[in-house]
């Protein structure tokens, strides 16, 4: 399998869908330049460049969507879905329900999230709980180029609807667009493996819904996704010359939620640490605390988020963000207090 | 007139029949508890919305706002499961899960909302699909003169206008919001507003439901001919107030009786601290400004549409036509009604 | 201390903020005749009818605040947050974060909530966990008229901003208006202790963030707020029946949250039964679970919510809705599969 | 000229300069990744800033887009400050949480925000408490062209007409959305769209200093008489392109050498399948023609609002206001440059 950027697999996927499905088009605003591969190959009538209206575009989608086509619309950062919300809140994520399962939605919101490269607060956050929350929405934040073209192509021929994450520091194209390629000294804490890795050809569709275990380990659970999986693996390795075994759980989508593997990984290790960049409160580190104790799993809990409005600072925006050093504190915390193999 | 000037009439006038009692069997519905929630109908938009749901066909697709039952009954969506998904019976339109606020039905292409501006969007989405399938179908978005206030609704006027959207956007005029006049909120005006964003506006008496079938004829025809969106501005009355049990039509006749409504009000212009007794005085007034206008709207007969039209035609046509519809009503009633104490 | 309505009880609170301090002003679709007594009252400069523009409502509320003035500016419901969430999310909220606590916008954003009255899933939502999500939002949930009231004062006397949501089915006057009062045969499961209570006079300031134990027992915690704590008073009555002691707490606001009074609950009854009209992932009740996990409560757990869209029809509705039945359902289940005194 | 007239112009040349040897801080600072994430520059607004803000006092409140340190500047928040904001120093304006998006001052009264859209909502607020306060402050909002399309903003422009609130909307006119041209995305185009809210508009050149400061000074005398809201439509160069690093102008540099920004382009035009040749190149095509535009409008020497005013004032005055604002530009940036170093 050859090995491809995070930016190259999605690309990769998205041309095969469209060369798949003539339904399939792209709308939002710079799509023409911003994915302009797509633009030469599939032409005017597949992707539209959009005013900057997000409302208006976003509820384009779903009534295109509604009468047949298979939109994949973009939204520059996850953050301006402020202004564009009820679409998916009120119309997208409702219509199965309303219609008694009738009629379905089957449209793709692909934007880029998260923070770690200095934009501050309004331009850096996940939100994936707060789009988690809303029944009859799918959220998919990939953490690997596999899975980002798998995950983009199961995305586009499900049912939907479906917000398509990607993290920018994951996403090489993005770092560029942002300021990385034009100048020097500006460092980014990209994790090495995310943003290469091997994709097959053509890509394979990965189902939403079912983590991915990426690291084995009995002492310790630590779950994640998007980015934060990476700090993770990077975390073990750590625990490990500890003598500290930790799995690694990529949740890969956030809705639907994997709630057999966290409950199983839970029984097994009797400690978990969610690592979420989403806001502590944002949803789901404390879905995956209910799960486990919905299911009786008295396991020890601890989590590393984001707990206040990211700082521009990149000293501060690091302090605010869950890096390696926040896991490992929470960690050794988590081992201390809960010294028994289970709770 | 031509005879087939009068055929279309007839049909027509059949349609903003079939409507209206469509309505009143809601409100009957409505008043009994059956039908939960708020109410809210389209008496007094019949004209607009036959005049343009008779231009369309089944390449065809609608965005409706919360008075969506009139361009349903019109588009021929079966009445019996718009009244059953009404009362909330699982044989429903939608299976009782949406109600009177989001009748949706995918074979028709028609989705109603309950928030302002939504009909907008979807009718863009509706276009886009329309325009790719390359078979000449339209889109229709419904919505109010308060409407156009809300932002996704002009963003979708300009995202239809840039990308050239075979859509008809259709603002009914009924020149209120609520309780608020939207002439007083509507900086610009509303003609002015919806000329803005280049497209061709027509402004139509929407009372009058030969000139709309006229101009909605070709708003969909500069559709179809892929000569992008229109607007169509149709006055209208609105005679039942906002909706079931209007807050504005129950202050009017609270005043008559010095009413538990009107009561306290009269208390607050005395209580102290406060503004000045001029500036409470006014704001009184304003109020009862808007009950009176309220009230002198609602029994304007006059400018009944159904009237209208019924006069332009034989009366006995028009006498026969109104029991075919009303007949045609009753019967699904009948059955709802059936289902409903069946179920209870 | 005379008993009034929920209703009235926000009315005198308003009209008092509005008395004391001239900075306070009213803004919203219809205010002037929605909250008519204070427009008479007060004149037209401090009550002014919005037009259908949520963002820019929203917006200029945040801006006045910024520049001196009170806003309490009304949504019609919570559920069309989603035009103008960008609003809260990126900017009301982030304001005193962004300027490292330079400024900060004293902002009151009132809005009905809930269902139970048969409006359906776009009309009826809680969305308090969606906007609890973000650092730097207060959000609180009255179930007393005393609560409403106090509460009020404090949002309005506050740094904000404060979500402050009413729960319609509490609100007699959201009741009528919605169409209950011009018509016979309708029937609203209204809690009649949440619609009339004793209200001080003045009312009294209740501070944001701590919760209200509004009954005592050890065997299970109800934890609650709105309309839900009525629904735990009933089921904690039927319980007492059957032999069992169950405390309900009323959470009243949910950020700041009370993470105090949760934890030494869960302590001391080993089991928490989260009753949360919002969506089971909507946040609040994950994070509780959350609370209870990180302070190393391990009592039983289990939650009654929302599961899915509300249903229009009257009978779907109240099955997703959190009634009294599966309430005492997931009670039954908990003494069951805890049944030691502590987890 | 008369003799005020040419003390005005020194006063909005000296700010201009100001603003210009700021924003070459600015891309300095960046450039060496002191300033972290996005920069967008207000190169080629400086008349309209400086012609619009000459206006303002003490009661009068902006609120700013992304490009926001040209207002800052010269509304006369400390340089220094702003600067040590940009690379994130905790005695920055904000403390260094804020950034270079989101400079704020709460005893100026101004905001900025990264969201398109977002001063058009929060002058509207500015100057409805200007209003309450009842001293004949205004509040400005400036906002670039592709910003029009977002609802929020014109919902605000609505709400500003509704209320007759005393606010000033600057549109800066740059014709471009990042990577998009705006009169193709903009229905009925900048003008007829921002007319059609019932205010006043007038359009000027946005290059052209003197003529900003004179229409900015009867927009903001109208606000502060209680008349009610202007628009100013001000056409102005973005010769930086959107952002530093900007697509387009890395694409249009990539041309010339067939670097790997384009190789991928010509790959797409022959993978099969897809659509004909035809339409490709027509894509191709329109991404060149942006390219070329975006090269075409950089180098544009003559437009720049500065020379141009400089060609008003005598050589010598030009020259002496120029190097006063260096220095004071440069002594500030010396010292955010040394802290910087310091700090790291
Ligand atoms: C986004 C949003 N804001 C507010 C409301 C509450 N609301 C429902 S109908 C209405 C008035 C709409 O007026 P108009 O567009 O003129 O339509 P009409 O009811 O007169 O037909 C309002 C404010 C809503 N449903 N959605
Ligand atoms: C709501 C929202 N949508 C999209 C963006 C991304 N974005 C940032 S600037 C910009 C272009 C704005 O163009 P214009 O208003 O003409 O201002 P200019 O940059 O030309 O000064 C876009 C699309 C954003 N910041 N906010
Ligand atoms: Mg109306
Ligand atoms: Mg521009």
């Amino acid at each position: 399998m050859p090995e491809t950027s995070f930016s190259e697999a999605v690309d990769r996927a998205l041309a095969l869908a469209m060369t798949r499905d003539p339904r399939v088009v792209v709308l939002g605003e710079d799509v023409r330049l911003q994915r302009r591969g797509a633009f030469v190959r599939f032409g005017a009538s597949r992707v539209l460049d959009a005013p900057i209206s997000e409302s208006a575009l976003l509820g384009t989608a779903l009534g295109a969507a509604m009468a047949g086509l298979r939109p994949v619309v973009e939204i520059y950062f996850v953050d301006f879905i402020g202004v564009a919300l009820d679409q998916l809140l009120n119309h997208a994520a409702k219509l199965e329900a309303f219609t008694g399962g009738r009629w379905q939605a089957p449209l793709v919101v692909r934007a880029a999230c998260g923070g770690g490269y200095g934009d501050a607060g309004q331009h850096q956050q996940s939100l994936w709980g707060l789009l988690a929350g809303v029944p009859g929405l799918s959220v998919v934040v990939p953490s690997t180029p596999a899975d980002a073209a798998g995950l983009l192509l199961a995305a586009i021929d499900g049912p939907g609807p479906v917000v398509f994450l990607e993290h920018k520091l994951l996403s090489q194209q993005w770092l560029d667009y942002l300021g990385g390629a034009s100048r020097e000294g500006v460092q980014f804490d990209v994790p090495a493996a995310g943003a290469r890795g091997e994709v097959g050809e053509p890509p394979v569709p990965v189902p939403l819904g079912v983590a991915a275990l990426r690291r084995q380990g009995g002492d310790l659970a630590l779950v994640s996704l998007g980015v934060g999986v990476h700090r993770c693996l990077e975390a073990a390795e750590l625990l490990e010359d500890e003598g500290v075994w930790a799995a690694v759980l990529d949740l890969r989508s956030v809705a639907p939620l994997d709630v057999q593997a966290i409950v199983e990984l839970g029984r097994r290790t009797g400690r978990v640490l969610v690592v979420d960049e989403d806001y502590t409160r944002g949803g789901l580190s404390g879905e995956v605390a209910a799960v486990l104790a919905e299911h009786g799993v008295r396991s020890a809990y601890a989590r590393v988020t984001t707990e206040e409005t990211i700082p521009y600072a990149r000293a501060l925006e690091d302090a605010v963000l869950p890096n390696v050093e926040r896991i490992m504190a929470a960690a050794h915390a988590l081992l201390v207090n809960a010294p028994g193999k289970r709770g | 007139m031509s005879s087939t000037g009068t055929e279309q009439l007839q049909a027509l006038y059949l349609q903003m029949c079939r409507i209206r009692w469509t309505e009143q069997a809601l409100a009957l519905l409505w008043r009994r508890g059956l039908a939960s929630g708020e109410m809210h109908l389209g008496i007094g938009e019949e004209a607009v919305v036959a005049g343009v749901v008779g231009n369309l066909d089944d390449r065809d697709a609608m965005a409706l706002d919360y008075r969506s039952t009139p361009a349903l009954v019109a588009r021929g969506v079966d009445l019996t499961s718009i009244l059953l998904e009404v009362v909330g019976s699982p044989s429903g339109l939608c299976g009782g899960r949406g109600g009177h606020m989001h009748l949706m039905s995918r074979e028709h292409l028609v989705a109603a909302s309950g928030v302002v501006g939504a009909p907008g969007p979807l009718a863009c989405g509706f276009g886009l699909a329309a325009r790719t399938k390359g078979k000449g179908g339209v889109a229709v978005a419904f919505f109010g003169d308060g409407a156009v206030n809300e932002g996704m609704l002009m963003e979708a006027l300009n995202l239809a206008a840039a990308w050239r959207l075979p859509v008809v956007f259709v603002c009914k005029d009924n020149r209120w919001a609520v309780t608020t006049r939207s002439s007083e909120l509507t900086g610009g005006g509303l003609r002015r507003r919806l000329g803005a964003f280049g497209m061709p506006l027509d402004r139509v008496d929407g009372r009058d439901v030969e000139s709309v079938a006229a101009a909605a004829a070709r708003a969909v025809a500069r559709g179809r001919a892929g000569r992008g969106p229109t607007v169509l501005l149709a006055s209208c009355p609105r005679p039942e107030g906002h909706f079931l049990g209007d807050p504005l039509v129950r202050l009017t006749s609270a005043v008559g009786e010095l009413a538990a409504e009107v009561r306290p009000l009269v208390a607050e212009l005395v209580v102290r601290p406060g503004a000045p007794l001029a500036q409470r005085l006014s704001a009184v007034k304003g109020i009862g400004g808007k009950a009176a206008a309220v009230a002198v709207h609602a029994p304007a007969r006059t400018s009944d549409p159904l009237r209208r039209a019924a006069r332009r035609l034989p009366e006995a046509t028009s006498r026969e036509l109104a029991v075919v519809a009303r007949r045609e009503v009753e019967t699904a009633l009948g059955r709802v009604l059936g289902e409903a104490v069946s179920r209870a």
